[in-house]
């Protein structure tokens, strides 16, 4: 366990960053995001939830996957390189890293996605506890305990402290890179810090949200449902809520033209956006509600029965924040708890 | 509260209307969400507070669709959209039974937690009933408290006005919430060098992530399939690979909507990402206003949209470089 | 995907010398869809177009790209070309490397360049083309005429000469219009009635025209060729099939206190009436507001005269709906009300009249059987003065901004013809400007001036102040002389402003016809197309399109006629297909293209749809090819980008712009 | 690249009305009136035929400047296009101006079919003032620049 | 000099809101005004006197002195061109020259002869009644 003074942190980054790309909570015109590091980024540290979640540090919005450049009359393929140099990802809350978690299990399990898994053999992770969760976590319910994250490193940020704790080979190997400026710290604030954050995660409204009823097995019980056709209605279709999700993988792939070539890039989706999923013999959901279902029993029902019951999603609670409807997935979860109780 | 919540159930008892449409209760004290209430047992979730900022013509296209009346809370400044609806035939006024509610201002719950109140338990003075000037916020932390006014959306600070433009009834007082200049902002920026100006752009749109809640919550984008969706021109790009495609995105969505947008301030409520999107569609009010004489779209449901509009004597293109 | 050949014209050196056109075909080749490619001395000649022949058979070509002249030169010749060689036309394009490119860069390896990616944006839009079929609409062959004044007469005459069937609608019981009002015509002072009676009895005579009098066109659909009219026949009270004519149910008749609309109420007429003797049809009318029988129920004495037992007081509306290819509106004009000019007493003395009112008084027919007298008392006037632009080239309210364009010559006529009859009747007319420009006009003025003594003096008259003495003092200025007029006469006449007949609206609206601030009903083109309203099908004759004099107004009706004979003449009318159209997916029913279209080629109906499975009744844009221009002003107002242009679709020229800037 | 770069030559589009400026190019080009090579007509049936999605596309796939031009107010084909095009540009500039996109890169010039010197002297003009503003680099996608 | 001229006719248009460029010389205004064989310069001219931006003639006519304000010229100018205005601006133009001798507004109650007309009061109502 090893601490440094929070003056020293840009000295830690400036560290980092000198050997290797470093992506850590930033503020741009008011909004807190994942960006690189350079010495005029404002740092943000204390935001507890980034607007996105760091996902696409291993899973970017868009990424170019190959170019078709025409010679004459003939074509010639450039694969886009995989990711080869090592980077860290600063300041991740445990939530986002069992989201990764989360990513591992669609776009590790074969056949793998060598984008995403270059990403995340070279991408090193420095995880921070949360300080003070707020209202709208629920990360607990998904087994996450916001007060240890489980990461390569593991942060607390304490009084002016920031504690560290290596957890991985890759932590080590990040750790002895920033020795210099570390220094020896004992447990006992980082044990004291991780009560009050439980303490305070206790109080919260969300916290013991039960899950009863939703599982692998729950297919056609949930689907068939009519509470649906009630809950999505004020659904806007808009693609917020799997945008900021740390969990959704969905993306879809596309060209571009740029006059002298073709891009083949892909970029998320949103099973929100009408075009979701849509073939050449049409779309296989052609309503809101279909679509609105298809969130929710993906990430509460299909994932778990994929993934050992593991559910996609991790209690962040960025879709309750910034849903333009106010609609979430713990409002689904309570609306078939209480039509529950009434049964 | 409850005049509004007696009178959605007296006029689905008597068969006026077959649904109301408003809002419902969340399970947090800041995020009601709109909903659809068919029967009088359902209305004990109904509530109308300062966090009720949807603006439900919106919803209305969809309702107007559906069989028999619907009753309809329109806030004074969603009665704008639902008569820019009206003209566009995108609503059934003879589907709508509508009830005009007052307004003091609509809050925003990042203006609260910009404040540093967090751990949210619940919150008081939001009711459109209560005179407070400040609200009172229970955290797991303790009391705190904030300013109505500092609470406010950036819309309700330059209201166009309390006035419902259309309404079979009206309930409930409003307040007055104006205290600053609708195109202050938009002026700061016109004022600006073209490289400060490509900088506070390029710094904003940077955020933008394409969700599409600014576009899918605007009552004028009402398109079936927008045409960044479709293939009409080869620009659905659901990416944002480079800045330009926000910048495409943003200034067709507020030059499709450029006499048409009542500026309800939704998209700017909505984003995600805070980006100041009424700043796109307000320059085009303001060009219009200045350039083709005053016009609020909404106002009424007759009048020619500017762009649908001319006159022998307008500007010339090159009236832009000369304003300077 | 396209299999498109390029054609790569020299121009003899036109091209060549400055465009290395070897290279454009060489660089073509590699251009997506591109299977064929060759450079030839003059694509536009025979051999030229033979081997574009030869190409399409030979490399089965889908698409054509011609690089050469501009395509308002030879685009024509090229689709020809290629629609004899069993291509469709529409799948030509033109690269312009003569007009754009050869002809106006000097440096060769530049010119070249720019010839390249021209060709490109025409092979990356050929890519995209569809091949396009004209669409056919059947004309029915006859024409509706609305008026029946002069202008009417005179299209339907032209019309049925020609050979088609022509049906004129009239408002009033009989045509003739306002010409019928006037007594003598300038500059030639001919009779009125002796040079338009002849013409009506044609019209009338004539088995190719029917003529509807006291008739209004109600309701207008349809779209050139193929309009459907319903007209209201109103009650007219008489059966004319009985009615002879004779004239005694008018002398009969005890309620004579209507006033005379033909004499423009100087004086009165019965209930029963004709509007004047040479009235067609010469078939009375019964005005049933006058009418006793029909206030009181009693009386019922032309019934009882009428030999011919034509009374018929059951009569109804009658709405009778035609079939027509073409529709000429010559509506006319009226004056305007004077009710604003209180500075000329108009309302407040008998002895202020308009100059249709001296028409009238002048004339032989008139209440005044021709005997210039006040109105008042009777007298004969000694002082006459004219006052000119009242209620024209006005900017306020009161008055038109235009230029009525008929009084200064009216004037000059009624100020001659005064001291020709009465030659001890002093003369004065107030002008601002006389305008006399048309054949012998000058010289007619000139003639009243220098012939007739009659005495003009620049200034406007400021103010009509009748006298206790029954005499009008007119207080006007000479500006020429820079003093003040106090002058006592006995007459005013007013050359009052005239407007567009007020009903002018709403049958432009019936029609889809624009119509100008002034209600004048909008040319196709100002200078190009001056007796064609933008909406196809519809012609316009006389004052309905902006003030004319007699010549000028039977001019632009002959000239209406035989644009009107041009679309009659054909058995059907192929349709540009180049024309706007909805995709009812996207379509959102919001009416914006419906607003931006000069045509009303655009309406909208209650469709049902069928959106990926979900059926619908949608109000969706549905395009009129038949109206439709191809202006394309549509597509851009359409948000959902629904609508799109054939031959010029928002993807080709996507492709082009792409093309260009690669 | 820079401004004082000679290398720099503009793409530089040019939308032109059937029936006056394209015309009006025609005669410049049958007058000899010469002007830059780097303009290249798109012709489109009548000024309100051009999307402002054009303009930005242009501009997105590596356009230095765009030109927009049609018949003077009042002599439109179509007699009212060029009055909505005007009002539709017009809107469009101010906005590009207000993001700050150079005013330069964006004109509207009213053509007719007998002005082939306008039509020439108009585009040296503006190539000239592209000339001086140098590359598009506040409005290209970035992929469309290899 | 001529740029001051120039100043001098813009004021008067300014201040009348007038345009002068409106007038097709008709002479309605002449032939309409009581006072106009007391004037030097007659209304009508007075439009030209403004467009040849002879303000000064103006200033200096007798003309300024005798139009009665009754507006005759206004009401019935079929242009908008308003010559009672023009001559009314350029008192205006006098009176501001003057302002130093001339009295303020506060002066002007206790020095108002009971016996007077109140003239100025009735011209005001005249001339602001629209």
């Amino acid at each position: 366990m090893y601490k440094i003074a929070k003056e020293n942190l840009s000295a830690l980054f400036r560290l980092i960053a000198d050997s290797q790309e470093l992506y850590l909570p930033v503020k741009t015109a008011g909004q807190v995001n994942f960006a690189a590091w350079s010495e005029e980024a404002e740092v943000a540290l204390d935001t507890l939830k980034s607007v996105k979640s760091p996902k696409d540090a291993f899973f970017p919005q868009s990424e170019g996957l190959y170019t078709v450049r025409r010679e004459g009359k003939k074509m010639k393929v450039e694969p886009e390189e995989l990711k080869s140099q090592d980077f860290v990802v600063f300041g991740m809350k445990a939530c986002d890293v069992k989201g990764l978690e989360v990513l591992d299990n669609v776009f590790l399990a074969d056949p793998i996605d060598t984008f995403y898994a270059a990403r995340r053999e070279h991408g090193t992770i420095v995880a921070l506890a949360c300080h003070e969760p707020e209202e709208s976590c629920f990360c607990k319910v998904f087994g996450v305990d916001a007060a240890d994250p489980a990461a390569d490193v593991a942060a607390w940020m304490i009084g002016e402290d920031l504690y560290w704790k290596a957890l991985t080979e890759k932590g080590e190997a990040l750790t002895k890179k920033v020795k210099e400026l570390l220094s020896d710290a004992d447990e006992t604030a980082v044990e004291a810090e991780k009560e009050a954050i439980r303490g305070i995660a206790e109080k919260l409204p969300y916290m013991n949200l039960s899950l009863d009823g939703w599982n692998g097995d729950a297919l056609s019980e949930k689907f068939d449902d009519k509470l649906w056709e009630e809950l999505y209605k004020p659904c806007l279709a808009c693609g917020t809520c799997t945008f900021v999700c740390p969990t959704c993988q969905c993306y879809d792939i596309k060209d571009y033209n740029t006059g002298n070539s073709v891009s083949r890039y892909r970029c998320w989706d949103s099973c929100m956006y009408s075009d979701f999923t849509m073939m050449a013999h049409g779309n296989n959901r052609t309503s809101q509600m279909q679509r609105f279902r298809q969130r929710f029993m993906h990430k509460l029902v299909y994932y778990p029965a994929n993934n050992d019951g593991m559910y996609s999603c991790v209690g962040c609670g960025r879709c309750v924040e910034k849903c333009p409807a106010s609609l979430n997935i713990v409002k689904v979860i309570k609306a078939f708890q209480k039509q529950g109780g009434e049964r | 509260m409850q005049e509004l919540i007696n009178r959605a159930k007296e006029m689905l008892d008597d068969g006026t209307v077959a649904r109301v449409l408003g809002w419902k209760a969340g399970d947090l004290p800041y995020n009601p969400e709109p909903a659809y209430f068919e029967d009088a047992e359902s209305l004990k979730d109904f509530v109308y507070n300062g966090f009720c900022g949807a603006n439900l013509s919106k919803y209305m296209i969809e309702a107007s669709k559906l069989e028999g009346k619907t009753l309809v809370f329109l806030k004074p400044c969603d009665t704008y959209s639902f008569n820019q609806l009206i003209k566009e035939h995108r609503v059934d006024r003879e589907k709508a039974y509508i009830i005009g509610v007052g307004c003091k201002g609509k809050l925003d719950i990042e203006k609260i937690r910009a404040q540093g109140i967090k751990g949210i338990e619940s919150i008081e003075g939001a009711e459109i009933t209560d005179d407070a000037d400040t609200l009172k916020v229970q955290t797991i932390y303790g009391e705190k408290s904030c300013a109505y006014a500092d609470a406010m959306l950036e819309r309700c600070h330059v209201c166009k006005g309390k006035e419902h433009k259309i309404y079979d009834e009206q309930i409930g007082e409003s307040k007055e919430t104006k205290d600053g200049e609708r195109f202050d902002e938009v002026a700061r920026i016109e004022a600006m060098a073209p490289a400060e100006k490509f900088a506070f752009f390029q710094k904003e749109l940077s955020k933008c992530i394409r969700c599409n809640a600014c576009r899918n919550v605007c009552p004028a984008c009402s398109c079936r399939k927008c045409v960044f969706d479709s293939n009409k021109f080869d620009s659905a790009q659901k990416a944002n690979v480079d800045s330009f495609e926000e910048k495409m995105f943003h200034i067709i969505r507020a030059f499709h909507v450029a006499g048409r947008c009542t500026d309800c301030g939704e998209c700017s409520r909505v984003c995600p990402q805070g980006i100041p999107l009424h700043l796109f569609n307000r320059k085009f009010i303001k060009d219009i206003d200045e350039l083709y004489g005053e016009y609020q779209a909404g106002d009424d449901t007759e009048s020619k949209a500017p762009l649908t509009n001319y006159t022998f004597e307008d500007a010339e293109p090159s009236i832009v470089g000369k304003r300077g | 995907m396209q299999r498109i050949g390029v054609f790569v014209c020299h121009c003899g050196s036109n091209i060549a010398a400055t465009v290395d056109v070897s290279k454009v075909a060489e660089m073509a080749l590699m251009e997506p869809g591109v299977v064929h490619a060759e450079d030839y001395q003059y694509m536009c000649s025979e051999a030229g177009q033979a081997k574009i022949a030869d190409a399409i058979h030979e490399k089965k070509l889908t698409g054509i790209v011609v690089c050469s002249c501009s395509p308002r030169m030879h685009e024509a010749t090229f689709r020809k070309a290629a629609e004899r060689a069993g291509l469709n036309p529409y799948m030509v394009e033109i690269a312009n490397i003569r007009e754009h490119c050869s002809w106006i860069h000097k440096d060769m390896e530049e010119a070249t360049k720019k010839a390249v990616i021209l060709m490109r944006a025409a092979v990356a839009k050929v890519n995209l083309n569809t091949p396009l079929q004209p669409g056919e609409s059947r004309v029915t062959k006859r024409a509706l005429i609305i008026g029946g004044g002069i202008a009417g007469i005179q299209t339907a005459l032209d019309i049925a000469d020609a050979g088609y069937e022509v049906d004129i609608v009239e408002k009033t019981p009989s045509i003739g219009g306002r010409m019928s009002q006037l007594d003598k015509t300038f500059p030639t002072l001919d009779c009125s009635a002796c040079i338009l009676t002849p013409k009506m009895v044609e019209a009338s005579a004539h088995e190719k025209i029917k003529i509807y009098t006291y008739s209004e066109v109600e309701n207008v659909s349809g779209f050139v060729g193929d309009f459907t009219v319903d007209i209201r026949k109103k009650a007219r009270s008489v059966d004319m099939d009985k009615c002879t004519g004779c004239g005694v149910c008018q002398e009969k008749c005890p309620s004579k206190k209507a006033p005379s609309e033909f004499n423009r109420g100087l004086n009165n007429r019965s209930a029963i009436y004709t509007p004047f003797a040479q009235a067609i049809p010469n078939v009375p009318v019964i005005d049933r507001e006058a009418c006793i029988k029909f206030k009181t129920g009693k009386c019922g004495i032309c019934s009882k005269v009428c030999q011919a037992g034509a009374i018929d007081y059951e009569q109804k509306d009658e709405i009778i709906t035609e079939k027509y290819g073409a529709i000429v509106v010559a509506t006319g004009f009226d004056t305007i009300n004077l009710d604003k000019y209180d500075e000329y007493a108009y309302s407040q003395s008998k002895d202020v009249i308009t100059s249709l009112e001296l028409e009238r008084v002048m004339n032989a027919a008139g209440p005044t059987h021709g005997h210039l007298e006040r109105l008042s008392d009777g007298k004969a006037p000694k002082e006459m003065v004219f006052i000119q632009c009242v209620g024209s080239r006005c900017s306020d309210d009161r008055g038109k901004p235009y230029c009525s364009k008929i009084c200064c010559m009216y004037t000059a006529k009624h100020a001659m013809l005064i001291r020709d009859k009465y030659p001890d009747v002093n003369v004065t007319v107030f002008y601002i400007d006389v305008r006399t420009p048309g054949k012998n006009f000058d010289e007619f003025y000139r003639r009243a001036v220098e012939q007739y003594g009659v005495n003009y003096i620049k200034g406007q008259v400021g103010k009509v102040i009748p006298q206790p003495n029954g005499k009008l003092l007119v207080q006007g200025s000479d500006l020429l002389d820079n003093r003040q007029i106090l002058k006592e006469a006995d007459m005013v006449v007013l050359a009052t402003a005239i407007e567009p007949n007020p009903d002018v609206r709403k049958i432009a609206t019936m029609l889809t016809a624009s119509i100008d601030t002034n209600n004048f009903l909008t040319e196709a083109h100002a200078k190009l197309r001056p007796v064609e309203s933008p909406t196809a099908g519809i012609f316009l004759s006389g004052v309905c399109q902006g003030p004319k004099d007699i010549p000028e107004t039977v001019a632009q009706a002959g000239a209406a006629a035989v644009k009107a004979i041009g679309l009659l003449a054909k058995d059907k009318l192929m349709t540009n297909p180049c024309t706007a159209h909805s995709d009812e997916l996207l379509c959102n029913g919001c009416s914006t293209c419906e607003n931006v279209c000069p045509y009303g080629a655009i309406t909208y109906e209650d469709k049902e749809v069928n959106d990926h499975g979900i059926r619908e009744v949608r109000r969706l844009a549905v395009v009129n090819s038949a109206l439709c221009q191809g202006c394309g002003a549509c597509t851009v107002a359409c948000p959902s980008g629904a609508m799109d242009l054939q031959g010029f679709s928002n993807r080709q020229i996507i492709a082009e712009v792409d093309a260009i800037c690669r | 690249m820079s401004i004082e770069n000679k290398s720099f030559r503009p793409k530089i589009v040019a939308f032109c009305c059937n029936w006056c400026s394209y015309a009006g190019a025609d005669l410049a080009g049958s007058s000899r009136l010469s002007y830059p090579a780097d303009v290249k007509i798109i012709r489109v049936p009548c000024s309100c035929r051009v999307n402002p999605m054009f303009i930005l596309r242009a501009f997105e796939k590596g356009a230095d400047g765009v030109i927009m031009c049609g018949c003077h107010p009042g002599d439109c084909h179509y007699s009212t296009g060029n009055f909505y095009a005007r009002r539709r540009m017009t809107l469009l500039f101010s906005m590009l101006d207000y993001i700050g996109v150079e005013n330069g890169r964006t004109r509207v010039e009213w053509v007719s079919a007998a002005e082939g010197v306008k039509f020439s002297d108009t585009m040296n003009s503006f190539v000239e003032k592209i000339y001086s503003l140098g590359e598009n680099v506040r409005l290209g996608d970035l992929r469309c620049r290899n | 000099m001529s740029s001051n001229k120039k100043k001098q006719a813009e004021l008067i248009e300014e201040i009348s809101g007038v345009n002068p460029l409106k007038c097709m010389k008709c002479g309605k205004c002449s032939a309409t005004c009581p006072s106009y064989n007391e004037m030097d310069i007659k209304p009508h001219q007075f439009v030209s006197y403004v467009i040849n931006e002879d303000v000064e003639s103006l200033v200096n006519s007798k003309s300024l002195w005798k139009c009665l304000s009754c507006f005759a010229c206004v009401e019935r100018c079929p242009r908008d061109v308003k010559p009672g205005k023009l001559i009314d601006a350029a008192r205006q133009m006098v009176v501001r020259q003057r302002n130093n001798t001339y009295l303020s507004p506060d002066e002007i109650p206790e020095l108002l002869d009971p016996e007077l007309p109140q003239q100025l009061l009735v011209s005001a109502f005249r001339r602001y009644r629209r």
